[in-house]
């Protein structure tokens, strides 16, 4: 990227000497309008749109379906109404702080986009510190929403605020602990240097390296729902309790951009743990053209990433909500030892196993199957004993 | 340095208004908390928001003519209100019901009991979070309501019973799909069951919280199942027999706070699932033994009752209602109260709400099954 | 906004409009607020048989966030000013559903010494909703209608009833 | 217990303030003297042949010449129930509260208090209930009027009929 703009710089297009930074800034800044508007926003309103059809269809209903081909605008139409809409700041708020604050989580929403390693070659920036980036960078979010409860002046809000504050707070240490052991086996902070430390089989996955891995990738995806609000731990705006939390305040636009950053944070944390456990853009090597190679790597990657999302989905779905304090005490009683117990645990292994088990990767992988299927026939009982005559002839 | 920190941490309790527009207060209550944080140092009710003056309009109207507006007494279980409100007037006049009226009244009321109970543990699931059982639910109270709409014509407020007997007798066909939807639900409640019931973080979310003792219950003038989830065995269609419920064979179910305490709002959730099954069984026996004859006794368009007054007791789907009419002779009634069940257990929630957190106190609220109507009237 | 209702109907403004109008009735937002009877069946709505989210219509809790209020059930005096208070909270363009009969014109309840007859008297009504309560397909209907409403209205051309009082 | 057996064991016990005991169909009742209501009320709640525990229902009734306050205690231990009622003047009514004898009188006697008007004295907590705060007068009183508008809202609906007469005329 460096080098091509330099070459730009180099056959003169910029004029003579141009000033070197801000060519480059003017790129990132171009970047980064190319990717919030082509690439964030879209994918968190179709998200936004998968998420309530999927939620329809568990819930026996059908879901938006009238506005575009199966109601796929549905998010467009969403989005735009709200820019169009009054821009209300209550008179009683601190403005600049209630102005401030959805763009702060707009901040921490896009610029992780930055370090999303979609295959071999499409990523942005490749960092050496890459995760420590994407941790610090998401972290970012919470800052945001407690700006916005606070400056909102209104008490559900400052409550939901302070809800999100203790939740990311508590719930950042099982999630940091819970990359350490990747960072242990494979001794790179680069995203791109973990996915290389993997392959396509899943028993060459770091989800099945070793036990304490697969503990630390479900601690993982438990602590990036709680950091993402979602259910269950979706306190900070809960709708019973809190009316609408954080955001109870905002109208039009910046609504909208919370609404979207909520959308885009599951995408973000499913993103974190296919790179880390499922291999990343990892794909069987089909072909040996590097275009082919690149669109099957970001396919894999998708689907990944798609799979967590919907997986998120469908716990927000069918669990109800914790309380704060039982929240609490699963992070701190539980969530806690038990990540430190995996560091600690990984540690070991790689001392005694310095180049991986590969016997570990076959069985843990054969667990993982076991419980796959398991669930899956308890699943499809529950779908037999359902009588679906009853509902598609209601008076029989 | 021990006193300025003192100073600095010093915590402010927090008054907060919630309701009456609020997502978690079933319809138009609000209670004024002050708040510690997350804790609540007291929850104050503040009702009347949907007061519409029902017991003043009865003194207008006349006895028949107040018929349709018991139903939006209790607009969840409009039968019940119905059903008390006919039975006073019974009971005033010394109208016999016939039998066959009898068995209508009871299957219209029971079903919709289990329509009543199926939205209380609906909406408790949505409380604490889960928005798909409460759909379920809806699922399963829309058949419910068809079944009821094909007999009296109305999804809500039935106007189904009279002065005397019912309306209508049962529609052609109606018990066959009334005993295939009773059929249908057993399977549907093990589903629920599974689906939220014994949930673990449901259990975590209800067990222990906001625990009602016997002497409490009694003593607050709780009624149905949230007395009977105290431990209270008692049930007004089995202690003091009215209708035909002596002829069915049903069980009381009671709390025994194998999740927690007794008296907690677990006991009081499960204690509407147990219902629904008992209201079944109660179902299944009326559908299948209904004897043959008129629905309606004879009862003069110019009702009037001699002067005197009466209370007349329903076990509703939210407890104890009591009917206390006062009449003087002419056709209009003097005085009509109506005791229900929702009203008392509003009295409660102060007492109870000492020390809980914002989010028990809507599982309180819910588990309560306060419904805002029954408590203005 | 001096812009509003002032241009001419160029072709560019009148499909601005439209567009305008179009993604304003995808997306209703309405407010989770019930006030008695037709609560439940403004539930009912929502629910699976006559799931009013095909339409793009979502339940918000915050009056900050929704572009319709459903006044479902009878609105009492005591609630009359709350009503008016949430009405106000709510951002531009706003829409009224009134549902029922008892927020069309108090209904049963116009004997009540208690009872707001008809919720017009505290708030503008785009649509009326008839019954007692009205059943979910009743209520569809309603929100059909207003979708006809808003696609009418005019946001940069000038509005047709703007030329006649002009006029 | 039958209700006239408990009513004979009361007047036993409280003599002349017991005022009459009326054997009407359906529901007998006994009237007492406002002044020892709360005495009767304890005697009723804690003895253990009465145990009444609850009080199931309490109402305010007016009748044009005279205010009475009805109470339908019921003891769930024996299961049976009794009512009481006391007669009180229709200007300025004023009872004892019974709140500390049945925790449950505390929301009936604010009802009461607001609906009919009745002052509950030693009441912990005596405010409107139903009706707002500004509210004039009690709603269930016979004579009570309605007020014409209440905060700018008018009360009352014009017929669309008397409109469109008036239409017509213009």
């Amino acid at each position: 990227m460096q080098s091509w703009i330099d070459s730009l710089i180099a056959a003169g297009d910029f004029g003579k000497n141009p000033p070197r930074d801000l060519v480059y800034a003017l790129f990132i800044f171009g970047l980064s309008a190319v990717v919030f508007l082509g690439v964030a926003f879209p994918f968190a309103g179709i998200v936004s749109w998968v998420e309530r059809r999927v939620w329809a269809r568990i819930q026996s209903r059908v879901g938006p379906n009238r506005v575009g081909p199966n109601g796929s605008l549905q998010w467009l139409a969403d989005g735009l109404k709200h820019v169009f809409k009054e821009d209300i700041i209550p008179d009683e708020a601190d403005a600049r702080l209630f102005k401030l604050a959805p763009y702060v989580v707009v901040l921490g929403f896009v610029l992780p986009w930055a370090v999303m390693p979609f295959s071999s070659a499409l990523i942005l920036a490749d960092l050496n510190v890459g995760i420590l980036y994407f941790t610090a960078i998401t972290a970012l979010t919470v800052v945001g929403v407690l700006m916005a409860g606070w400056a909102s002046d209104n008490k559900w809000s400052l409550i939901g605020g302070i809800r999100s504050a203790a939740q990311i707070v508590s719930y950042e240490i099982p999630a940091g602990m819970s990359i350490f052991p990747v960072v242990l086996i494979t001794g790179t902070l680069s995203m791109q240097g973990i996915i290389r430390a993997q392959a396509w089989e899943p028993y060459h996955w770091f989800l099945f390296s070793n036990p304490f891995c697969f503990v630390a990738a479900i601690v993982l995806y438990m602590s990036a729902l709680a950091e993402g609000n979602r259910t269950p731990f979706d306190l900070p705006e809960a709708e019973s309790e809190l009316v609408a939390g954080f955001a109870t305040e905002y109208s039009g636009m910046r609504y909208l951009l919370f609404f979207f950053a909520e959308w885009g944070n599951m995408f973000i944390a499913g993103a974190l743990i296919t790179t880390l456990y499922l291999g990343g853009w990892q794909a069987p090597r089909l072909s040996s053209s590097p275009v082919v190679m690149n669109v099957l790597e970001l396919l894999s990657f998708n689907v990944k990433v798609l799979f967590l999302v919907f997986t998120s989905m469908w716990v927000r779905a069918t669990l109800p909500r914790v309380r704060i304090d039982q929240m609490m005490s699963l992070c701190w009683k539980f969530f806690v030892p038990v990540a430190f117990i995996n560091l600690i645990g990984t540690a070991l292994w790689v001392a005694i196993w310095p180049g991986g088990n590969p016997v570990a990767g076959y069985v843990m992988f054969a667990l993982g199957l076991a419980i796959a299927v398991l669930f899956i026939r308890r699943v499809m009982y529950y779908l037999k004993r359902s009588r679906m005559e009853m509902y598609l002839h209601p008076t029989i | 340095m021990s006193g300025t920190a003192e100073q600095t941490l010093r915590a402010e309790e927090m008054t907060l208004n919630m309701g009456p527009q609020h997502p978690s207060t079933h319809g138009v209550l609000r209670f004024v908390i002050r708040a510690d944080g997350e804790v609540l140092r007291e929850a104050v009710p503040d009702v009347g928001y949907l007061h519409r003056s029902i017991e003043k309009i009865a003194e207008k109207v006349g006895y028949h003519g107040f018929m349709p507006y018991t139903d939006r007494v209790d607009y969840v279980c409009a039968m019940f209100t119905n059903q008390g409100w006919g039975m006073a007037c019974e009971k005033l006049a010394g109208i016999e019901v016939p039998r066959r009226g009898e068995y209508c009244r009871v299957i219209a009321a029971e079903f919709n009991r289990i329509a009543s109970h199926l939205l209380t543990v609906g909406v408790l699931g949505m409380d604490i979070g889960a928005m798909t059982p409460f759909l379920h639910a809806l699922r399963e109270r829309e058949m419910i309501n068809d079944l009821i709409e094909e007999l009296c014509g109305a999804r809500l407020t039935f106007n189904y019973m009279r002065i005397g007997g019912v309306a209508w007798d049962l529609p052609p066909g109606w018990r066959e799909k009334a005993l295939a939807y009773l059929e249908h639900l057993d399977p549907i409640l093990d589903e629920y069951n599974a689906l939220i019931s014994y949930n673990k973080i449901c259990i975590q979310r209800l067990a222990n919280v906001a625990p009602i003792s016997r002497e409490d219950a009694i003593n607050y003038n709780l009624a149905g199942p949230n007395l009977r989830a105290c431990g209270v065995k008692w049930d007004v269609r089995k202690d003091l027999p009215y209708s035909v419920y002596p002829d069915f064979e049903f069980d009381v179910p009671i709390g025994h706070g194998q999740w927690g305490t007794l008296g907690d709002s677990m006991d009081r959730y499960m204690m509407r699932i147990y219902e629904m099954k008992e209201s079944a069984k109660i179902l299944r026996q009326a559908l299948t033994r209904m004897p043959d004859g008129p629905v309606l006794a004879k009862v003069v368009r110019n009702f009037r009752p001699l002067a005197g007054e009466c209370q007349v007791r329903v076990e509703s789907a939210r407890g104890d209602q009591g009917w206390y009419v006062v009449s003087d002779g002419s056709g209009y009634p003097w005085r009509v109260h109506v005791r229900t069940g929702s009203f008392a257990a509003m009295g409660i929630i102060q007492k109870l709400s000492r020390g809980l957190m914002i989010a028990d106190l809507v599982v309180l609220i819910a588990s309560l099954d306060v419904i805002a109507p029954e408590i203005d009237r | 906004m001096p812009l509003l209702n002032s241009l001419p109907d160029y072709v560019l403004t009148t499909k601005t409009d439209e567009l305008i109008n179009w993604m304003r009735k995808s997306s209703i937002w309405y407010m989770l607020f019930g006030l008695a009877c037709c609560a439940i069946e403004l539930m009912h709505t929502g629910g699976p048989r006559a799931d009013i989210e095909r339409f793009g219509v979502t339940p918000r809790a915050s009056a900050r966030q929704s572009d319709l209020m459903i006044i479902a059930g009878t609105l009492t005096l005591k609630m009359a000013l709350r009503t008016r208070l949430l009405y106000d909270q709510m951002p531009d363009p706003k829409y009224v559903i009134s549902m029922g009969s008892c927020s069309n014109c108090g209904g049963l309840f116009q004997l009540a010494y208690s009872v707001c007859d008809g919720v017009d008297k505290v708030l503008p009504v785009d649509v009326y909703v008839p019954g007692c309560p009205p059943r979910p397909e009743a209520l569809t209907e309603g929100l059909l209608k207003l979708q006809e409403k808003i696609m009418t209205e005019r946001w940069l051309a000038k509005a047709p009833r703007a030329k006649e009082q002009a006029a | 217990m039958e209700p006239l057996q408990i009513y004979e064991r009361l007047k036993e016990r409280f003599g002349e303030r017991v005022l009459e005991t009326v054997e009407k169909k359906p529901d007998p009742f006994a009237v007492v003297d406002p002044g020892a209501l709360v005495e009767i009320c304890r005697y009723l709640c804690d003895g253990p042949e009465l145990a009444m525990d609850c009080l199931s229902n309490e109402t305010g009734v007016d009748y044009k010449d005279h205010i009475e306050v009805v109470y339908h205690l019921f003891s769930y231990r024996h299961r049976h129930g009794a009512v009481l009622k006391v007669k009180l003047p229709r200007e300025n009514p004023q009872v004892a509260t019974v709140e500390g004898v049945w925790k449950s009188a505390n929301w009936m006697e604010r009802e009461i208090f607001d609906l009919v008007g009745v002052n509950f004295e030693g009441h912990s907590d005596l405010r409107r209930i139903l009706m707002p705060e500004d509210w004039p007068g009690h709603p269930l009183r016979k004579d009570f009027v309605e007020p014409q508008e209440y905060h700018g809202i008018a009360t009352v609906r014009e017929s669309p009929i008397v409109r469109l007469d008036r239409q017509k005329k213009k």
